[in-house]
């Protein structure tokens, strides 16, 4: 099984928050190597989606597939999900925040410093996370898409906080990432420069 | 799997140390409150025995409750537990690794200190074995049961008091035949009375082991979503 | 309930359920079942307060067993329909009977709370004191705690269905805790006091007391009922006026 | 009557056991009768005031098989 | 400025009571200490009524410390309290502020309850007026005091079993005068012993309303650069 | 006293966080009615800078002078610093959280609608916060700007989470703000649209 035999369903999905209806009736298909990029007006229920499809959130109705994947696990054990928190932990280093993520989602830890410097961060990889700035807290928790593979990305805003330069290397991992046959389902309100990717717009026309 | 559970294990353990001493600063909590006893309720040496092994449990119970908080409130409001749901390791285990590490820096300390803190309350001397045994048996008993507690009060901010409220409860079996196999030993019956208290906690800790992890994941899982 | 698990019973399951046809079905029942509560409990305290001997040993405190021992049954008939309907909810996912487990934690509560404070005002003539640390007491009060602590959990987590779920774990826990702690306070009471001064047994009851008590025991339970179905209801209506207000502030289009 | 009334002695002990049962009783009927009439009444001002859109949360009711939620 | 203070006070009490109960969770938790020490050192009357207002203030002092970390924790997470140091009320009184607002929703509520506990303690009845009184004197103190501890901790996370640390100290002449004084009324002194307890207790409360705005306002300010 | 006569000064000012000297001897001065962009690359120093305005971090060396403001008050106490955290509480309301801030902040209680409809909250008014989603959650901390007039406003990537309708309100917002004579200091990594604004590059990345 190649990842790029992999392909990720949703059929006439909804999602109810807090007894409100924010979408209903929403599909798409994604095959290996595909972009999809979520945009539309806050509270349109880009973040629930990329929840749903992490399987870190009920879905109401509908149902998301992913066939060709490992059948024992299910779509979000074979995601990565990098929403708004960043879940790092202020005292440990850099470097020990990615060798824990390589061993508890299944890498060997040797070769955290690959995903560090595709990130930029390699001549911080001993600074405590409580001195990163912003910017550089964001970047360190998308050195797990590369830490760790895995086939599909649900990237809530990334470029949030990132300078420009970040802002062009996570664009060259990403596709780097579909060229490998993986996928990825981003939300944003800026342009993220994935040419070819599909665009799945929330908000009022779905509105049931 | 066993590597991920490991990992965890580790990241919390090191976690508990950085952020403040882990085992040292329970012991020294249990320390002050053994200490702050002896104040509340006179200095009379014959009554201090009386109530020693009563108090060391009940000032037990009061340091694993005061550090339920640590178990997962820090990896809930930081986005860790959504990850953590989202890897190889089933999420009963997730609960075992943290209850595992809660367990090593508060519980097996304590279990440790407990003989010192005896002697301040005047404890007589045929009532260490018996109460250590207790202590290393009851103690993982707290530290799983405590992990429901916690888990169901997750997305709750400041749950800290709350999860006690809930836990208590289910501390008291642990408490009643931990007493029981000290006070047993102290107070001079034979030794079957202390014997059966201690099966019977072992009985409530094996049944805490198997709870825990179950009743946790289930709180977890409902509190995630 | 090998049964239930076909698609077809389940959705009958579902079908009886639904919230709308619960209101309609229990709307019927209300009215008659606050008529017969209170005509039972009526001539079970006429029986109870007037028409029933003095007890030879305790004399007429022993009407106060009346309104305890109805009281102290359904403090743990409560709990039960708790955890019995917090197990549905969390097998079938359904409302109904998280309404059900919510609205019966309250009425429990109380009962249980009648029970500690008939049995107090009954502990100070008999035994001289207002509370014993006994196993029956010590464990009544820790049923008290459970159901507390299960309001607690209902009244700080904000969503429903989290709400539901997290409380029926809680109630399901708390229910095989309840044995446990009924026999570790037998047993830790045993240890310290071998012969208990006071037997809570009672006296062997006599015919005369059986009929107050047993009119008094199906009054309350009758109460009881009548209780859970309003609160349910009410329960219901609560989350309707919820939806509403969300729809309603959701309604008007973004940005 | 005056008999019943002194409960050979014991008047302060059964009376207040009854009275407290009267009183919690009392206090919770009352509770749950009240708030069944609030929130039924809620929901009609709410209903009223919130006009078509009703018919929209009633769906999701329906749709969902929860009107909780 | 006093619109200010009264916003805040509103704000936390608020808070408080949606976060589950404020005061009455803080009571629920003295209840179960309370109710653990008879199944800790066993039901003998004479023995619990010995003991009672020494265990009565520990478990309040306990209720209290377990509460401490909602005093500036929740709102230096958020950021909040960078907002409130920014505004027209000065540190000090936004510490006053908190710490009304803490004592409002655990010591007051505790003192309301503590009769009733008194009666599952055996607690002979010449000894309620006094406690009563120590109580009302004494838990402002304990939250003033606290404020302290809770400010000097609130960088760090997870801080409150630190912060427990470090306020207990200050809390042992709070809890020595005011088991002092319900102690002299049960034990059948005369009433001299009682008062003075009572004075110096009275003493301690008023040194912590100035210490504690002033301490935690420079905690704060330390912390927050 | 108009605000338009207000000035703020920084010189020579340096500043050293974990050990670090992040940046030294920068100087600038704004008048009423201007703006000052900063920019630079991640760790560059953008959000230590607002917060020494804000009076929330020790300055290491030089000073920052408010001329022209109220002598009793230091500057961070007429500004509003909206930084990376929102300080809002998931269980209070929307417009609870106004009138709260309102009231704190000196203001009367009443017209907290204002402030909800410039940035177009009013129709989530009752809601709890914690049913926001990223970018009403950000909207809502904004609202304090307007909520409690302050000539200074010191934004930290204010942009962050807002769809474009929400760029645009807030850019009329500060164009209206900077109009009555006040101040903006906002860090950003994207073109605001501020015409005219001054703009400071931060330096480059220290290494470690
Ligand atoms: C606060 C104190 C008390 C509590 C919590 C309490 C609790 C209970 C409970 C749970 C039951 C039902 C047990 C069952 O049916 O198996 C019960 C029954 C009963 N209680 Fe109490 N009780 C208290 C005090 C007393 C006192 C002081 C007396 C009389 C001296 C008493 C006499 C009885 C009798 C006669 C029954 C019914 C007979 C039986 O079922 O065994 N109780 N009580
Ligand atoms: N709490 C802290 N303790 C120690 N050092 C810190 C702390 N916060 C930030 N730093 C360090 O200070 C430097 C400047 O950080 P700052 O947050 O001001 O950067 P920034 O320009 O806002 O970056 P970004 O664009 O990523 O938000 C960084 O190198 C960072 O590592
Ligand atoms: N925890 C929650 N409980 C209840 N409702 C929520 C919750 N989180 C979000 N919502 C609601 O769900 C809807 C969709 O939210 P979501 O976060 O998915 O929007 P989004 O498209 O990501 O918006 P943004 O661009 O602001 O990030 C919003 O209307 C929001 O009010
Ligand atoms: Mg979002
Ligand atoms: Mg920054």
């Amino acid at each position: 099984m190649t990842i790029s035999e992999l392909s990720l369903c949703a059929r006439d999905l909804a999602c109810e928050r807090g007894g409100r209806l924010v979408y209903d009736g929403l599909s798409f298909s994604l095959k290996g190597g595909e972009a999809l990029v979520l945009t539309g007006p806050n509270g349109a229920g880009k973040s629930s989606l990329l929840r749903q499809l992490a399987g870190l959130l009920d879905v109401t109705r509908g149902e998301i597939a992913l066939e060709g994947g490992d059948p024992e696990r299910t779509p979000g054990e074979q995601a990565h999900y990098a929403g708004h928190l960043d879940a790092l932990k202020p005292s440990m280093s850099v470097v020990e925040t990615v060798i824990f993520w390589r061993r508890f989602l299944g890498s060997i830890p040797q070769g955290a410093e690959t995903a560090l410097e595709a990130l930029g961060l390699l001549h911080l990889a001993d600074l405590p996370v409580a001195y990163l700035s912003a910017g550089q807290r964001r970047r360190l928790s998308l050195a797990r898409l590369i830490a760790v593979p895995r086939p599909i990305w649900l990237l809530d805003e990334p470029t949030v906080a990132l300078d420009a330069a970040s802002v062009a290397r996570l664009l060259g991992l990403m596709k780097g990432h579909l060229g490998q046959g993986g996928m990825i389902v981003a939300a944003t309100h800026l342009d993220l420069g994935l040419e070819g990717a599909k665009t799945l717009r929330l908000g009022a026309e779905v509105a049931a | 799997m066993m590597r991920a559970f490991l990992a965890l294990l580790a990241r919390d353990l090191r976690l508990a140390v950085r952020l403040g001493g882990g085992g040292g600063m329970a012991v020294f909590f249990f320390l002050i409150v053994i200490s702050l006893l002896p104040l509340g309720i006179g200095p009379d040496r014959a009554l201090l025995a009386k109530v020693a092994p009563g108090m060391l449990w009940v000032a037990l119970l009061l340091a694993a409750l005061l550090t339920l908080d640590r178990l997962f409130q820090a990896d809930y409001e930081d986005g860790s537990l959504d990850l953590l749901t989202m890897g190889p390791l089933p999420l009963e285990l997730v609960v075992v690794a943290k209850a595992v590490g809660h367990w090593l820096t508060t519980g097996l300390p304590l279990v440790v200190a407990a003989p010192l803190l005896g002697v301040l309350l005047n404890l007589p001397g045929e009532a260490y074995p018996p109460m250590m045994a207790a202590m290393l048996i009851g103690t993982p008993a707290l530290s799983f049961l405590g992990a429901i507690g916690a888990a169901l009060t997750v997305g709750i901010r400041r749950g800290g008091l709350l999860a006690s409220l809930l836990v208590l409860p289910f501390y008291i079996p642990v408490l009643i035949f931990g007493v029981g196999a000290a006070d047993a030993a102290a107070g001079g019956f034979s030794g079957e009375a202390g014997r059966q208290s201690l099966l019977l906690l072992g009985a409530v800790a094996l049944a805490s082991l198997v709870l825990g992890p179950l009743g946790g994941a289930a709180a977890l899982r409902a509190n995630l979503r | 309930m090998a049964a239930m698990n076909s698609p077809t019973a389940l959705q009958r399951f579902h079908a009886y359920a639904n919230p709308a046809r619960f209101m309609a079905l229990s709307s019927r029942l209300v009215a008659p079942l606050w008529i017969l509560s209170v005509l039972v409990l009526g001539a079970g305290l006429w029986f109870a307060l007037f028409d029933s001997p003095p007890d030879y040993q305790q004399g007429e405190t022993v009407r106060i067993m009346y309104v305890h021992v109805p009281s102290a049954w359904l403090s743990m008939f409560g709990y039960g329909v708790m955890a019995f309907a917090s197990a549905v909810g969390l097998v079938f996912r359904h409302p109904l009977s998280d309404v059900c487990a919510k609205s019966a934690a309250p009425i429990g509560a109380s009962f249980t709370f009648l029970a500690l404070l008939t049995g107090s005002l009954w502990g100070q003539p008999m035994w001289g004191t207002w509370w014993e640390w006994d196993a029956r007491m010590t464990s009544v009060l820790i049923l008290f705690f459970l159901y507390l602590g299960y309001i607690a959990l209902w009244a700080t987590i904000e969503e429903p269905v989290r709400a539901a779920r997290a409380a029926a774990v809680l109630a399901l826990v708390g229910a095989i805790n309840i044995p446990i702690i009924r026999y570790s306070v037998v047993w830790w009471n045993t240890l310290h006091q071998p012969a208990s001064v006071f037997r809570m047994d009672g006296p062997s009851i006599a015919p005369a007391m059986l009929l107050p008590l047993g009119l008094m025991g199906v009054g309350f339970t009758l109460l009881f009922i009548t209780l859970l179905l309003v609160r349910m209801r009410a329960e219901v209506m609560r989350r309707r006026v919820r939806n509403l207000r969300l729809a309603t502030a959701g309604a008007a289009a973004e940005g | 009557m005056d008999e019943i009334f002194h409960m050979g002695g014991y008047a302060f002990y059964v009376w207040s056991a009854y009275g407290a049962a009267f009183a919690v009783i009392v206090a919770l009927v009352w509770h749950s009768v009240a708030d069944y009439r609030a929130q039924t009444r809620l929901a009609e001002t709410l209903e009223k005031a919130a006009g078509g859109r009703v018919r929209r949360a009633a769906h999701l009711e329906r749709e969902t098989g929860e009107d909780a939620s």
